[in-house]
């Protein structure tokens, strides 16, 4: 049986992009919760684990009903940018980003949480920003807790399926990923190709798994 | 065990059968590929009412069900919009510039979706509708992307859009049946049945008179044609 | 001129009390802070660097307010031109010594961080990470990144606790230098009085978070005594006394301990004001 | 219309005894993992990620196959304790363990990797074993990472669905959890009952991850 | 008798270089390693400790092998009974100063935990955490928590460099009675000669990783000068010289630093042999 790679490298170009962008928006964020003494801070924390403790397939629902051209926000974007997030890539990374949040923002902000206070005043009173200061020395020393957050983010993104099955509308090549086409498998019962599938996906994860903590051994060591 | 398609109308069958019988009746809501496999697997299910013939009698074919599949109804197909769309039997609405996304269930995977992607084949409209099908996973997905405006238009059951619960939402069509071949929906009693008896006089109940205006009601068509 | 005038309560080790002083610093002046463990040196400086924000309080630094509660004035610490060196160095880990140092340091002072990497002789370390370093080194390190920024005030906690003599005295030499080169006013915690005599115009003493003595001494490394050898020791019987002969210096003591030395050991004498 | 609470009950309990045996395993597996030198550790940390990249109805259908009675795994559990882990609620538990696991294990890992050496050297030149040492030391210096852990890995039990769809068959006051409920409502386009399941357990969900980080936030400072 | 004879590699100051040294420690002694800043004193102290591995060596404590690389024998810091005051103190922020100390106190010996909170003087904060002790305090508990298992060998880096001198001689003092009365091989690592006065019978001097000069003190506090009070200070117009009188001594000096001193001001003297 003929091997469809397609929904495989749509599978690993969704989750870097979405990898990537939550740690643009991650990294800030992290740093913000973790600096500031903000008296609504639990408040936030709690909303941006929130979107995890409904199925995926609701949330996925919810957000078709902001998305779709006839909601208030799909609409306004398909006017004035004319981008359209219902069965799209864009949307995808979009519904990704939000439901991953919060793999990349807890374990950062633990991260830089648990670090020595003298670090961070050390370098205001050496005169940088609190965003410099998170950057060039707060990030680079937690290393773990970072790759913490990637791995995480990277993984259950790869792994997502309701809420992509739901936005995207299984188009191929643009929203049909590996999750929807091993699923589709599953269900009709073509056990041997799902196993293929399954078990291409877990090779190249466990791959690029496998490089990244070797790394993380080679430049922590 | 219920096919996700069906669930609209076994909620009626199960109240009938229960005044009738006193049996009480749980459904259970899945789309018949899990519950296929989860038969497969041992699950606690008495009887199974299936979206198609195919699953139950994959089921059959490897001794798990009691007889061969026996078909209780057959679904048809709707076409179903919320917008002001004209629509027409002959489906040539669906290439109106407006309608950006056209909605139909996988076709490799539910019935509805087959029969659908075969009906575009016989109006000749597959290849210029094409770009704009979006595929949900089921009849359920293609009915909440038409509810909630995310495609314009969807194949979806009659069985759906006679619910009283969505009357006023829309308008729908009925397509002709010349396209596609009816969706037979097969119903089997599971070997590892505790409770042969009382599934037995469910499956019985399908085919009675009272069951048959149930499933009437809800779009079914209780003969072939 | 720097005033303060703060109040910080905080638990002491013979109980509650408060920070409470009112100073004014000389422009230039290099003014040693003494005083027992726990008598609030550290809380002194962290308040002036804006690390702790004290209730009630007044901070102004040549005119320039940076703390004053009644103004509801309170200056971050980025915005009080100090150089802080930490008692624990806080160094960061992920950066080399060249990168620590240079971390600060305005873009056209490349020049100012390769000086004070030679002044503390970390020249053949400047590649590597602070967790290799011995305690001594990452001393050297904190005390070059503190400097590197040209600060208005110096605030330094212990920097020379972790360096053996040689090391210390090298230090001091430049902290004096770069003391006099730029005349930045400073103020310098420590334990040991040879600090306090080869670098303070002005000690302070803290005892339980009040000002217990407040004095001048001679200006820099004049008041010192310098490390001198033993040319001639004797035990003179008559007077059951040793006779101990260096440079400048003649010393003669009962001490039985003096008996130890030998001729061309060191000796270095150190003092305390019956103030203190 | 009535509100069915048994889901939501069911699910508050799957999600609970999910977090706590997690830690169970999961403190001294982190604990090994941070402090160990073992070569192969990047082996291990990328399998502990693994089950994340497939989709949860497909780590549903390998657990089906391998705990169902017919399996060999499920029928040695059935013939020795007489556990059935198919269709049960103690078949969602371990089927939650598994996926869930990565979400408690790396956040404390890297928690603990970013603690001083220090620490863990002087608590042995204590004379104290690294067990000790990992439960008096260590594990109390870095809580928000502990509760990264234990928010990531409830959340996640509680949104769970594909795989406790599969695992469980969604039978009612067994496995009929709340996400499935929501799910089949959804399904059923009865969205006012959705909405209300949902926003229950958006509610509930939110009180208690407040009253977490309300609560650290307390012990912290 | 605790042998040691270790090869460790090591990045000096100098260049690359090792630790190298061979050394018997006797039972009972109290051993002061002096040297420059990053030449090898605590790498020393952690071989002795297990927390390297050096690539050739051996120790041996009092018969049995703690270390022997050419049997295959390394015994875990646990297996070591050793005390150890790490310079950067390492106390455990979740603990209490009680806690800390009672950690690893065997259960019947609270009360030797209770006596070590007297002697060093943490009465008042036995329940505050450490973070909010001032660097002398935190020295203090570590310093107590190590003596709580009553070790075999007990390793100081640099103990009293955070102490003010007060705190510092009551420490010593504490820490002397305590090798007095159950003679722990100690080894010290300090920069300040008084500490090698008070306390050590034998001074290594480290240089490079390589032992400089290894000789026996006077056994402990009868070999150091007391500080004294001045009685008399005058200068001899004749000999254009400053004369100092403390109860011990007379000093006569031309150094002209000494008209700062008033009667009633300490002083100290301190030496260095001239070996170093
Ligand atoms: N964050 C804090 N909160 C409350 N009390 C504190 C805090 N930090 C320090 N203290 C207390 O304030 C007092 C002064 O501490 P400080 O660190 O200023 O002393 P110090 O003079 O620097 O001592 P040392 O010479 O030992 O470093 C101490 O008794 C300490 O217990
Ligand atoms: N982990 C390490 N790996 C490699 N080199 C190291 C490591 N730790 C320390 N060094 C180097 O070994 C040398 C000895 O360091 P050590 O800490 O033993 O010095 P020290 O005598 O204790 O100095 P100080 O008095 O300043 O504390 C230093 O030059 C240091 O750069
Ligand atoms: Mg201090
Ligand atoms: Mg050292």
């Amino acid at each position: 049986m003929p091997i469809d790679w397609e929904p495989i490298w749509l599978t690993l170009r969704l989750a870097s992009i979405t990898t990537l962008l939550l740690l643009i928006i991650g990294l800030p964020l992290a740093g913000w919760l973790a600096l500031s003494r903000f008296r609504l801070k639990p408040v936030v924390e709690a909303i941006i684990s929130l979107p995890l403790v409904l199925p995926p397939s609701v949330v996925g629902f919810y957000l078709l009903l902001a998305f779709s051209p006839t909601g208030g926000l799909g609409g306004w974007l398909l006017r004035t940018v004319n981008v359209q997030l219902v069965f799209s890539f864009e949307g995808l990374v979009v519904a990704s980003l939000l439901y991953s949040l919060p793999f990349m923002i807890h374990p950062i902000q633990a991260g830089l949480e648990n670090l020595p206070a003298s670090w961070r005043e050390a370098s205001y009173t050496l005169g940088q920003s609190p965003t410099r200061t998170l950057w060039r020395v707060l990030l680079p020393n937690c290393k773990p807790a970072l790759l913490t957050g990637i791995v995480l983010s990277f993984a259950h993104t790869i792994g997502e399926f309701g809420l992509v099955m739901m936005i995207g509308g299984n188009l191929p090549g643009q929203t049909r990923v590996a999750s929807i086409a091993i699923y589709d498998e599953v269900e009709l019962l073509h056990f041997e190709t799902a196993h293929t599938y399954a078990a291409l996906l877990l090779g190249l994860s466990f791959a690029i798994l496998l490089l990244v903590y070797g790394i993380n051994k080679r430049v922590t060591v | 065990a219920v096919a996700a398609n069906a669930q609209f109308v076994m909620e009626e069958l199960r109240n009938a059968f229960q005044k009738k019988t006193g049996i009480t009746v749980e459904s259970i809501v899945n789309s018949s590929g899990k519950l296929t496999t989860q038969i497969q697997q041992g699950a606690p299910y008495d009887v199974f009412l299936s979206a198609d013939m195919a699953y139950p009698t994959t089921l059959h074919e490897q001794g798990l069900t009691t007889a061969a599949p026996v078909v209780y109804a057959y679904g048809s197909l709707v076409l179903w919009t919320l917008g002001e769309f004209p629509l027409s039997t002959d489906l040539k609405g669906l290439l109106n510039g407006n309608i950006r996304h056209v909605a139909i269930a996988n076709p490799a995977t539910a019935p509805y979706g087959e029969a659908a992607v075969s009906l575009l084949k016989y109006t000749k409209l597959l290849e210029k509708v094409q770009p704009k099908i979006v595929y949900g996973e089921s009849i359920a997905q293609v009915n909440q992307y038409v509810l909630t405006g995310s495609a314009e238009v969807g194949f979806t059951a009659k069985s759906v859009v006679i619910d009283p619960s969505l009357k006023g939402k829309g308008h729908w069509i009925d397509l002709p049946a010349k396209g596609y071949s009816p969706i037979a929906q097969g119903v089997v009693i599971l070997k590892r049945t505790s409770q042969l008896k009382a599934a037995e006089q469910f499956t019985a109940f399908l085919g009675s008179p009272a069951a048959r205006r149930i499933l009437q009601q809800f779009g079914y068509r209780t003969t072939k044609s | 001129m720097i005033h303060i005038d703060i109040t910080m309560p905080r638990l002491f080790a013979e109980g509650t009390g408060a920070l409470q002083l009112q100073v004014a610093l000389a422009p230039g002046s290099l003014t040693a802070v003494v005083g027992p463990s726990g008598s609030g040196k550290t809380t002194l400086l962290r308040v002036l660097a804006g690390l702790e924000t004290p209730p009630t309080g007044r901070i102004d630094s040549n005119g320039t307010s940076w703390f004053d509660t009644s103004q509801r004035i309170n200056l971050s610490p980025q915005q009080r031109s100090i150089g802080y060196v930490f008692q624990d160095t806080a160094l960061f880990p992920n950066m080399s010594v060249r990168e620590n140092i240079q971390y600060a340091a305005p873009s056209g002072q490349r020049q100012l961080a390769d000086e004070l990497i030679d002044a503390t002789g970390l020249n053949s370390f400047i590649n590597k990470k602070p967790t290799v370093l011995s305690g001594g080194q990452r001393q050297r390190v904190a005390l070059a990144r503190a400097l590197v920024r040209r600060p208005q005030l110096l605030l330094l906690d212990e920097p020379f606790a972790a360096l053996d003599p040689a090391a210390a005295q090298t230090l001091r030499q430049v902290l004096l230098d770069l003391h006099r080169t730029w005349g930045t006013t400073t103020l310098l915690v420590s334990h040991h009085d040879i600090d306090v005599q080869a670098l303070a115009d002005r000690v302070i003493r803290l005892v339980q978070g009040q000002i217990q003595a407040d004095y001048r001494t001679e200006v820099g490394s004049s008041a010192t005594f310098p490390r001198e050898r033993i040319r001639r020791i004797d035990f003179e019987e008559t007077h059951h006394q040793w006779v101990i002969e260096t440079e400048t210096t003649e010393l003669r003591s009962t001490n039985p301990a003096w008996g130890q030395l030998k001729i061309g050991d060191l000796i270095e004498i150190s003092w305390t004001p019956k103030a203190l």
